[in-house]
């Protein structure tokens, strides 16, 4: 029973394997792989511990995954559209400079 | 990419360490949850007979937690009016599609949109509903436009419009509707509970496929009165 | 057809008709701007019928699909959401007014169901019992958001929309992990149910750092705040307007709700640390206002800073300190809606908006640069506006507690405030070097800031309606709030 | 029984963990989207394993599919019409 936890414990991997890319890489597209592959690391931490259950697992979390998914592909076509806008306008496929502090 | 310098380096190693504690943590708490949990899957049986559907995760998105779907109709109708008003891509060069491919789309199509059908109908009870089916669909519809498929200049119009909407204005009506017959927002009483689940999921289906279509596609179609692409440079 | 009207639950209505709204607008963009500003309209009065029947009725508490917690969702409204919605329906109506003026059709048409939705979110944020729904509204918001700040175009923009939306989705994964984890630990994501089952467990601490982490990142907390500058800056002078008054206060709301009833009563370590933050923010926002050359740069510079204010109330922690905080929060929405508002007036009056040329604007646009000032005075809390009476109580409780050297940031936030509106107003009473073209203001833009700026002082007028709104359903007398009481006498 | 299911969750698990690092830190950012499609379609295997069928047909439609689509597309966008290096220099 206890690959349950060691999904989680995939799921926290995935999560922090996708932040630590999300900060280090500066192209766009692939901040926005990072995203996704941290979402992904959430919906199996979700999933995988909702099958603690003695028979069938617990929906409530399968449902909110579906929602979840739903809503990372909206934001990354939302994502993918504003990346190749900003290319056109700036040349330029990572974010711009700091402000200046 | 290019060659790290030190300072970088030193960054990335550092973050590295940041984060291994930080997953190490997350780990730690992770294990530390108790090892048997029901969740509410017990609640979800019980109720399961009076939500008009008999797969739980359905029950679970259309009935108990139907208010998060509604928005997340919403979301999705945003997503695509946020990616029609950032203006068209300047140019799209239009190849045209291959012979595999079309004929690939000629067969794959219909079995898409079947599928779809049968993923929406087979959703009560089994696994599938409205988003799965819907994004068959989609894929359908994704197909079609890589075959060089555009939409007809009679349907980019109100027609698509309304197409986009359906599925959150049909979950919007049912919800005022069962208020003004007496019951509360969003609750499906149990006689019609399965038709009414089944009205908003064709109606979603449909408006996922299409707008995640539309999303594929990238920008708005254009139509006959359009006024061009619409870059303005921003005040500098 | 009374009895229609009696089924009809006003909780909900504030969420329907805005999603409603966003559907016609879309289908029928020939109507645009009279159809948007109906629907306002109908939004505001639909959020007015419901503090009818919260005055009448007290907190309410619906559960959507008459399911109930923890298999439902339900609706929650006490005199704290209420209040949010409220002003967001008063910031809204004066945003709405303001864009059918400043929008040429071309943008009308993107704007208006894009604000809606926008409009859609932050009630159903401010209604919402359920952390899982919070997620998805707070996801609906960010992504409305970012598409508004990218409707101005432009290089800048879409650079500054494009950093907003990784900030936005980054905060919400960290928001979604902690829910996911609380949700495994007590099998609901039920704001009053997770406040009765809360243990103190590690699933439980990382929780909450996760949690709080996003939802600061989303509230631009110091040192969190790098990317709202640009990002409202850059913004259409509506859209910069609805973006410090309102949707930074979203996350915060969210954040408050969690700290007060959900998260464990801390020890002091933590919130010293959110009220240090919170200085670091009134001090650095404040420097940062003042060094700047652009006037929307400024305002939003003086966002950061204003947003400090509201984590003073943190290490205070009375139910005194929570309502100066909210109070503030409500007079900074209006005031800097009223600010960015003339902004854009003052950037489309001249074509620019560097602070040194402003060119006698005092003479040429009187009402926006009342509308300003008025603003100013909110912002830098003197009196009698509505930012004078959140930093009274938050004086009042710092003082009486004998922790005065939150005191001293107030007053050096002031101080600081003060420098930064009066280099603005400084400038536009004085004559540049270069005469510029100038472009017709239109008369709604102007009156739709000054009406704003207006109402920010007014709240400082009615102020026991406000704080007596705000003991319905009592939020603040919570464990957080219980564990230094002692300090204040009332 | 239970150690061919220890092996097969190990294997996937650490499949998954691999791919996505190879998704997000490949030099080539077409083969990145081609590791991320079979990414997303190992996840839906995973969510066969974990007893969510429901997941699985949304994630092999929406996650690796569409999601899929949708980045494929817009790398080729990307790389299509100007042909210009990615380090231009900052422009403001």
């Amino acid at each position: 029973m206890s690959s349950v936890f060691f999904y989680a414990l995939t799921g926290v991997g995935l999560f922090t394997l996708g932040l630590y890319a999300l900060i280090v890489y500066t192209h766009l597209l692939r901040k926005i792989l990072a995203i996704n592959v941290m979402g992904s690391g959430i919906f199996l931490l979700l999933v995988s511990l909702a099958a603690r259950t003695r028979g069938a697992p617990d929906p409530v979390p399968h449902a909110m995954v579906i929602t979840g998914i739903v809503v990372a592909i909206s934001a990354t076509a939302l994502a993918l559209v504003l990346m190749l806008r900003l290319r056109e306008a700036s040349d330029r496929v990572e974010l711009p400079e700091e402000p200046m502090e | 990419m290019t060659k790290l310098n030190n300072k970088q380096r030193l960054f990335r190693l550092l973050l590295l360490v940041l984060l291994s504690v930080l997953a190490a943590g997350l780990g730690y708490a992770v294990l530390k949850l108790p090892l048997q949990a029901p969740g509410l899957s017990t609640r979800v049986t019980e109720n399961l007979v009076v939500s008009g559907v008999s797969n739980p995760v359905t029950a679970v998105l259309l009935n108990f937690r139907g208010y998060d779907t509604l928005l997340e109709m919403a979301v999705l109708l945003l997503a695509l009016l946020a990616v029609w008003s950032l203006g068209s891509q300047s140019e799209r060069r239009e190849s045209a599609p291959g012979a595999v491919l079309d004929m690939l789309s000629r067969l794959l199509i219909p079995l898409f949109i079947m599928v779809s059908g049968y993923l929406l109908w087979v959703g009560a009870h089994a696994p599938g509903g409205a988003f799965q089916a819907g994004s068959v669909l989609a894929a359908a519809g994704v197909l079609l436009l890589l075959a060089g498929w555009r939409p007809g200049v009679w349907f980019v119009g109100l027609p698509l419009r309304i197409t986009l909407v359906l599925g959150l204005a049909m979950f919007v009506a049912v919800a005022v509707a069962v208020q003004l017959a007496g019951w509360r927002l969003l609750e499906f009483p149990l006689p019609v509970a399965g038709t009414l689940i089944l009205l908003i999921e064709a109606a979603a289906t449909l408006s996922i496929g299409i707008t995640l279509a539309a999303l594929f596609f990238g920008h708005r179609p254009q139509t006959g009165q359009d006024s061009g692409s619409q870059t303005e440079q921003g005040e500098k | 057809m009374i009895m229609l009207w009696h089924n009809i639950s006003w909780q909900a209505m504030p969420v329907l008709l805005p999603l409603v709204g966003a559907m016609l607008c879309f289908l029928l963009p020939q109507r645009i701007k009279f159809l948007g500003l109906m629907i306002a309209l109908a939004i505001a009065a639909s959020v007015f019928a419901l503090l009818l029947q919260v005055l009448d009725e007290g907190v309410l508490r619906y559960s959507v699909g008459g399911w109930g917690a923890p298999l439902g969702i339900d609706l929650y409204t006490d005199g704290l959401s209420l209040l949010m919605l409220l002003m967001t329906a008063l910031v809204g109506l004066g945003i709405s007014i303001y864009a059918i003026a400043y929008f040429k059709s071309d943008k009308a048409v993107h704007f208006w169901p894009l604000w809606m939705l926008l409009w859609a979110a932050l009630n159903a944020l401010f209604l919402s019992a359920d952390l899982f729904n919070l997620y998805v509204t707070l996801e609906l918001l960010g992504l409305s958001a970012v598409a508004l700040v990218a409707l101005a175009g432009g290089a800048n923009a879409l650079g500054a929309a494009m950093r907003y939306l990784f900030v936005s989705l980054l905060g919400s994964l960290f928001y979604l992990l902690g829910l996911a984890l609380l949700y495994h630990s007590f099998a609901t994501v039920d704001i009053a149910l997770l406040a009765q089952r809360i243990e103190e467990t590690p699933a439980v601490w990382a929780a909450m750092g996760l949690m709080s982490a996003g939802l600061l990142l989303k509230t631009a907390l110091f040192p969190l705040h790098f990317w709202l500058p640009p990002a409202h800056a850059n913004a259409p002078a509506p859209v910069s307007a609805l973006l410090s008054a309102l949707v930074v206060k979203a996350s915060f709301y969210i954040l408050l709700r969690l700290w007060l009833d959900v998260f464990p009563p801390t020890n002091s370590m933590l919130v010293q640390f959110l009220g240090l933050l919170g200085a670091c923010a009134v001090l650095w926002g404040g420097l940062q206002a003042l060094r700047q050359t652009r006037l929307k740069m400024l305002i939003a510079y003086s966002t950061v800073a204003q947003l400090g204010y509201l984590f003073i109330a943190f290490p205070l922690a009375t139910g005194m300190a929570w309502k100066g905080s909210l109070y503030l929060l409500i007079s900074h929405a209006l005031a800097k809606s009223a600010m960015f508002l003339a902004a854009g007036n003052l950037l489309r009056f001249g074509g620019h908006d560097r602070i040194t040329q402003l060119d006698r604007v005092a003479q040429r646009l009187p009402l926006t640069l009342a509308a300003f000032a008025l603003a100013g005075v909110s912002i830098m809390g003197l009196p009698p506006s509505g930012g004078f009476i959140g930093k009274w109580l938050l004086l009042d409780v710092a003082l009486r507690s004998g922790q005065w050297w939150w005191a001293v940031i107030l007053m050096l936030g002031s101080l600081l405030a003060a420098a930064y509106i009066f280099k603005v107003i400084g400038h536009a009473f004085t004559q540049a070097e270069v005469a510029h073209e100038a472009i017709e203001v239109s008369k709604m833009m102007e009156w739709s800031a000054f009406l704003l700026a207006l109402a920010a002082i007014v709240l400082g007028l009615v102020s026991p309606w406000p704080l007596a709104l705000m003991d319905i359903g009592s939020p603040f007398n919570t464990a957080l709030s219980a564990t230094c009481t002692s300090g204040v006498a009332q | 029984m239970t150690l061919l299911q220890w092996t097969f969750d190990l294997v996937l698990g650490f499949t998954l963990l691999w791919l996505a690092w190879r998704t997000l830190a490949s030099e080539d950012l077409f083969k990145g989207i081609v590791l991320f499609i079979a990414f997303g379609l190992l996840m839906a295997l995973a969510w066969v394993r974990l007893d969510a069928p429901d997941i699985a047909l949304a994630e092999a439609a929406i996650g690796a599919g569409l999601t899929g689509a949708l980045l494929l597309a817009a790398l080729a966008k990307l790389t299509a019409p100007k042909a210009k290096p990615e380090d231009s220099p900052p422009h403001d």
